[in-house]
């Protein structure tokens, strides 16, 4: 199975392009299966994958086929297997195809079902070849495509300016990521002449000390690519607007796969970030605050997806607060939980938003845990494991990365507070959610259930949920091992018990009432908070005010100014040109004739000069 | 003429057999679907011919043709590409009236002339294989029986070419008067014995006016007036054979002539060919900028084309191991023909029901896109490979050149390609944006009438092109096992 | 005696040309035209090449100038033609192409005047040509006899057109 | 009859002189018989300086290759001729500069 490796991504990749071509033509259960079907394939593949690779788990590198060869470069499209790809693969493909079959439900009554799923298998696709990349260029051709489907998903319903100004903003914020990365890419070429992940480790090992300049600057660039794509401070205001895409998008880009690519880029470079000890520090420091911080704006929204939005964010933290403290594995092992409970819960909040009138606001929903039974034990059995409730998956991955925080020199037991801070209010805002959501009384009925198709990836979900915390993941080979050590006992039951105390602070105020906050929320401090932080710490008015007016005052200061003029210049001259020599065409044969011997004559003159 | 010989002829030999036997079935009864389906049969047969030829190559085969997988490859390379013209043709003559069976047997000796080209070691056939090449064109642009630009298009095209032959075969005259000999080998080892010593303006004046006259038929700055009226008169799939073919074949035999004949020592000569790169690079592209007529953007972009491919030229002669711009020469004249091919191949394809008139203005395309997106597709690959964008066979081939350029340290002709392609993507945009909109103009409205045949090959040129980008490396491979 | 013979063709070739070329009357151009290549075919005979001297009075001025002549005839060019080719003849339409081309052709000058030496002097023979012709450049015959096959057929093609067309009106 | 040794550069300058003339009336005149005219003169120059180079190396190919020119010649103006016919149908008149519909 190993050599049919290049199967995998091709799969999806032809449906996309099946779906494409015939443009909506074929009947809609055939599309539907075309695209569910195609993701379906690649997760049997790569469980063969899996299971021929558990026989001889060494990890190896496939060159597929050399681009081309000119003089000495030769760009080859390789694959490279690992624990850790494999891990990817899965995740993608398994949580993939599961949304996919949810999709088949989900968007039935679409008209463009067809380009929603040539857009679907265009993602995973290249998905799938950022994470079985061998080399950086490739990984990221499958970067910037998935940053391609993500904005053509989000502006999905492309009729409401609205999705249109949402994905652009998107596309537009992480393009800042990306030009980052592409500026590293290019500064690891020149220093080290390839861009081979493996050899880039090796080289780099060679040429470097921990904390040389040029590699500290080179990982610094990579993590601003992460950061972008990643939605982590200070450029995740894209990632709530980006939920203005159809749900089934949110749950497998928005939340389990694309938004992770940033982890995985820097799990996959360890060797290089473990070169530059100021940007692991900083990977840390940026994954506390934007988890503190996505989570205290999570506990004021009140749109269903913006708090799932804003949750994403935050758990992204863990993983970053993870990787920055070097416990490669477990922040890879919240990245797989975290796509279990995460699309879990956004394709119960799709059920939801589905079955009541695409109704977002969770005010007006309530009561609901007797009408749609199956969100309700989906939304419970996610939220449970968003909070890390002790015998859940987030649990365990949690856990492990909170414990290696506080074996963390120096600043490690900060992180862990905070880490803590964040899992209370994760507890907070997650029990809110299903608190306001399925108890209480109703405000709208719901005209349908959902049907098998929703269903059955939800069940599927549930469990991965609560079990994904057993599975052991193939990282050992991959990723370098984290510091062991036990901590006193009392920080283990701390982190058991915080998220068991959000819980009951969250049913003390949201479900039973006993705990009456209306006055705090009312006073003048109170509202101010929660304005401030209902508009997520006020970062995209203050972008607006940083970057954007002093950029459009900029732009039409330069309106018809200096710079254009050159420009203007050059389009001028070439314009003359052009009209100069258009009216040489005269369309008269002597003319031509006596062109031909002019230029015959310069010819025999610039030849002279050696006679 | 043993049986070695023979085989290595294969392609010429069933060229020209084909064409006696569609002469033959002209005159015994006129029929114009056995004379496309002997023409078309031909130059498959003709392409095929390679195989068994290349068992025997190289081999020279009297002192006037070589057999060499050079000549072979290029040779059964314009076979295909005759096969393509002759297959538009058939869709585009259906609404023109009048007898159009000769119409095929010119286009099968057209393609002889340019295989004989490709095989040329020799003046005599090179001057042979350029007016076989010529002749039958003279024909095929004046072809159509109504209108009067095909006509003025074929007399322009005429007179100048026989003048730039005219102008080649004097300079060929001064060469051998210095050197006594014709064969390129000879004038090679006539060169390096020193027998050029003792006139060597004579020997760089006769090659000037040789690189005159073929620049002629590669329509190079300032030898390139006739082209946009030439392209712009003659009927579309012949306009394409002349952009693609012709100068393809024409330049095989530069390179080859360039090659064997030891004329890489000259450095004036390769000052002279930058001279002419640079000039038919800027002038190319600037007179395509605002022009409104697509044949004559067509015609002009390929007057910038042959001007990057110069720079294949001047690679090999100032490097010193010029394997790497032979490569890049051939790559880009395979991308080249393929995509000229394309382009006119919709030109011809959209006025396949034009009547006398054909749809060449820009604004007759607006709309293609929803009216015959089919079409639509093949015209926006085909410039946006002329175009050099990524995953088409044209970036592949600009991207040889501009290593290849690197490699000579060429950077003026190097600025003079990066200027010339960023005012390139500018008009080849235009086109595919017109395509875009909703034409208000009457436009080709027909759909679905295409023949199989040119809807097999609109199929094949697409994938070719998308191919050669993304999987260029086979036939780079080729190419350097072959130069 | 034969020196001066050979400078003589050359020099009526050149005068008979370039009166050919400023005639306004196309048939005196032809004849001026045909006295040019009879004297070219002198030349071609003293420098030792009969061969090349029979066909250049044969083909040349034989068949090709006769179809000139023939096509004249065809179109039948009156006088008003030839008035207004006068017109066309005033100086300010042929001095710069003529400097233009003198210019060429002092650079010619430059290198052809490089070269030294002499006509070999030796007679080559229609027999040597023939056994050339038919040996090293077969091929070049064959290949010669597609070339006439294409002008033949384009021709006809195009030349069948007009005279249709001509029977209709 | 042995032939005559005249400098090789005399003949080729002639040659050239009678190329230019041909080249200077392919510029000038208007009437495409004449351009045709000039047409055979630049090809006969050729054909004289290859007759020429063949003369000073008493090699046949410089012959050879006359008769080849000889044979483009022919084809030229046989279709050179079918054009002129046409032309004269079509435009009712032999002048070339009438002929420029095609033009930018």
């Amino acid at each position: 199975m190993l050599d049919f490796l290049w199967l995998i991504p091709l799969l999806p990749l032809a449906s996309a392009a099946l779906l494409m071509v015939t443009a909506g033509s074929l009947p809609r259960p055939l599309i539907a299966a075309c695209g569910a079907g195609s993701v379906g394939l690649a997760a049997l593949c790569v469980l063969l994958t899996g299971l021929s690779w558990a026989h001889d788990p060494v990890p190896r590198q496939m060159e597929l086929w050399t681009w081309m060869q000119v003089g000495t470069l030769r760009p080859t499209i390789g694959f490279y297997l690992d624990g850790l790809t494999l891990v990817m693969m899965s995740v993608i493909t398994g949580v993939g195809f599961l949304i996919h079959l949810y999709s088949t439900e989900f968007m039935e009554e679409d008209e463009s079902l067809s380009r929603y799923f040539a857009y679907m298998n265009l993602f995973v696709a290249a998905m799938l070849i950022l994470v079985m990349a061998d080399n950086l260029l490739f990984l990221y051709l499958g970067w910037e495509g998935v940053g391609l489907c993500s904005y053509l998903l989000v502006g999905f319903w492309y009729r409401d300016p609205v999705n249109g100004a949402a994905a652009r903003k998107a596309f537009v914020v992480t393009r800042i990521g990306d030009t980052a990365m592409a500026l590293g890419l290019l500064l690891l070429f020149t220093e080290l002449g390839t861009l081979d992940i493996q050899q880039l480790a090796e080289l780099a090992q060679g040429k470097w000390q921990p904390g040389d300049t040029t590699i500290v600057l080179a990982t610094a660039l990579l993590l601003g690519g992460a950061v972008g794509k990643s939605a982590q401070l200070p450029l995740h205001t894209w990632l709530p607007d980006a939920m203005a895409g159809p749900t089934p998008v949110s749950a497998l880009i928005h939340a389990a796969t694309m938004v992770t690519a940033g982890v995985y880029l820097i799990a996959r470079n360890h060797e290089l970030f473990l070169l530059a000890p100021p940007t692991l520090l900083a990977v840390a420091v940026l994954g506390l605050l934007t988890l503190l911080l996505a989570a205290f704006t999570a506990l004021n929204q009140h749109d269903i997806k913006r708090i799932l939005a804003y949750s994403t964010i935050s758990q992204i933290g863990y993983m970053f607060l993870g990787l920055g403290v070097g416990a490669w594995s477990a922040g890879i092992f919240h990245l797989v939980t975290h796509a279990f409970f995460k699309a879990l819960l956004f394709l119960a909040a799709g059920a939801v938003i589905h079955c009541l009138h695409h109704e977002h606001n969770i005010f007006r929903m309530g009561g609901l845990r007797t009408r749609l039974p199956v969100a309700f034990w989906s939304f419970l059995i996610g939220s449970a494991a968003l909070a890390a409730l002790p015998f859940t998956s987030g649990f365990y991955s949690k856990d492990q990365i909170l414990l290696a925080a506080y074996q963390w020199p120096q600043i490690g037991p900060w992180l862990w507070a905070g880490g803590l801070l964040g899992a209370l209010l994760t507890a907070i805002y997650s029990f809110r959610l299903v608190f306001i959501v399925f108890f209480g009384e109703a405000q709208t009925e719901p005209d349908r259930q959902p049907g098998w198709r929703m269903a059955l990836p939800l069940s599927i979900l549930c469990v991965a949920s609560i079990v994904g915390g057993w599975i052991s993941l193939p990282l050992a080979e991959a990723l370098p091992a984290t510091q062991s050590g036990h901590p006193a006992a009392a920080v283990e039951w701390i982190s058991i018990a915080i998220p068991v105390i959000g819980v009951s602070l969250a049913y003390l105020i949201f479900l039973g009432r006993q705990l009456d906050l209306s006055a705090l929320v009312n006073s003048g401090l109170g509202q101010r908070l929660h304005q401030f932080w209902y508009s997520g710490w006020r970062m995209d008015a203050l972008y607006n005010w940083l970057w954007v007016r002093p950029y459009q005052f900029t732009a039409r200061l330069l309106k018809d100014e200096p710079v254009d003029l050159a420009y203007n210049g050059v389009v001028h001259t070439s314009v003359a040109l052009h009209h100069l020599l258009s009216n040489l065409q005269t369309g008269r044969m002597r003319w031509y004739a006596s062109t031909m011997v002019g230029g015959l004559i310069v010819l025999l003159a610039v030849l002279a000069r050696a006679g | 003429m043993n049986l070695a010989a023979m085989q290595g002829l294969l392609p010429l030999l069933v060229l020209g057999l084909g064409a006696a036997v569609l002469m033959l079935q002209i005159s015994i009864r006129r029929q114009l679907g056995w004379s496309y389906a002997i023409t078309v049969a031909t130059l498959l047969l003709g392409a095929a011919a390679m195989e068994p030829a290349m068992q025997v190559a190289p081999l020279q085969v009297t002192p006037l043709l070589r057999v060499d997988n050079l000549g072979l490859f290029f040779g059964s390379l314009f076979c295909l590409s005759g096969a393509v013209t002759a297959v538009i043709s058939r869709d585009y003559l259906r609404s023109r009236e009048g007898e159009n069976e000769e119409y095929f047997l010119l286009l099968l000796l057209s393609t002889l002339g340019a295989v004989i080209l490709a095989y040329s070691t020799h003046v005599a056939a090179l001057l042979l294989g350029l007016e076989l090449l010529s002749v039958a064109l003279y024909a095929l642009i004046a072809y159509p029986e109504r209108g009067t630009l095909p006509l003025e298009a074929a007399i322009k095209y005429l007179v100048l070419s026989g003048a730039a032959s005219a102008t080649l075969l004097f300079g060929f005259a001064l060469i051998y008067a210095a050197l006594g000999s014709l064969e390129y080998a000879e004038i090679a080892v006539q060169i390096s014995a020193g027998r050029a010593a003792t006139s060597p303006a004579l020997i760089l004046m006769g090659a000037a006016m040789v690189f005159a006259g073929l620049g002629f038929k590669l329509s190079v700055v300032p030898f390139h007036m006739w082209t946009p009226d030439v392209y712009e008169g003659a009927p579309a799939p012949i306009s394409g054979f002349l952009a693609g073919v012709s100068k393809g074949a024409v330049f095989i035999a530069v390179l080859r002539w360039f090659l064997e004949s030891g004329f890489f020592q000259y450095s004036s000569l390769l000052a002279g060919i930058t001279l002419l790169s640079i000039a038919s690079i800027l002038v190319g592209n600037l007179l395509a900028l605002l022009q409104t007529n697509v044949k004559r953007i067509l015609a002009y972009s390929s007057i910038a084309h042959l001007g990057y491919l110069l720079i294949v030229l001047v690679a090999a002669g100032v490097s010193p191991e010029p394997g790497l711009a032979v490569e890049a020469g051939g790559y880009y004249v395979v991308a080249y023909v393929i995509t000229t091919l394309a382009a006119f191949s919709l030109l011809g394809l959209i006025s396949r029901q034009s009547g006398d008139r054909e749809y060449d203005q820009l604004s007759d395309l607006a709309g293609l896109f929803w009216k015959q997106p089919g079409l639509a597709a093949l015209f926006t690959v085909a410039l946006l490979s002329l175009a050099g964008i990524p995953l088409t066979a044209g970036f592949i081939g600009k991207f040889y050149l501009i290593s290849a350029g690197v490699d000579a340290a060429l950077w003026g002709l190097l600025a003079a390609l990066v200027i010339g392609s960023a005012i390139g993507i500018f008009y080849y945009l235009r086109i595919i944006y017109t395509m875009t909109t909703v034409g208000e103009q009457a436009n080709p409205g027909t759909t679905a009438d295409m023949l199989v045949g040119s809807r097999l090959v609109v199929y094949l040129l697409i994938f070719a092109m998308l191919y050669l980008g993304i999987v260029p490396e086979p036939l780079m491979g080729y190419l350097r096992t072959i130069l | 005696m034969m020196e001066s013979l050979f400078y003589m063709a050359g020099f009526v070739a050149f005068t008979a040309t370039v009166l050919s070329l400023s005639r306004t009357n196309a048939t005196h151009a032809l004849i001026y035209l045909i006295i040019s290549l009879l004297a070219v075919a002198v030349m071609f005979y003293l420098m030792g090449a009969p061969f090349a001297a029979a066909l250049e009075i044969v083909v040349y001025a034989g068949a090709i100038m006769v179809l000139f002549v023939f096509v004249i005839m065809m179109l039948n060019l009156g006088q008003a033609g030839e008035q207004r080719e006068r017109q066309w003849l005033a100086p300010r339409i042929w001095i710069v192409p003529t400097l233009l081309a003198l210019i060429l052709l002092v650079e010619m000058a430059l290198a052809i005047t490089q070269i030294s030496g002499t006509t070999s002097g030796v007679e080559v023979t229609p027999k040597e040509v023939g056994l050339t012709l038919f040996g090293p450049y077969l091929l070049a015959v064959e290949i010669a006899s597609m070339l006439l096959l294409a002008g033949l057929v384009g021709a006809y093609h195009l030349g069948r057109r007009s005279i249709d067309r001509s029977r209709q009106s | 009859m042995p032939g005559l040794q005249v400098p090789l550069e005399h003949v080729l300058m002639m040659a050239a002189a009678l190329f230019i003339a041909g080249l200077v009336g392919l510029m000038v005149r208007r009437n495409i018989i004449f351009i045709l005219m000039s047409l055979e003169v630049m090809l006969n120059a050729s054909a004289l300086a290859f007759v020429a180079a063949g003369a000073h190396w008493g090699q046949a190919d410089g012959q050879i290759i006359f008769m080849l020119i000889l044979t483009v010649a022919a084809a030229e103006v046989s279709v050179g001729l079918g054009l002129v016919l046409l032309l004269q149908r079509r435009f009712k008149t032999l002048d070339m500069d009438n002929a420029n519909r095609l033009r930018d």
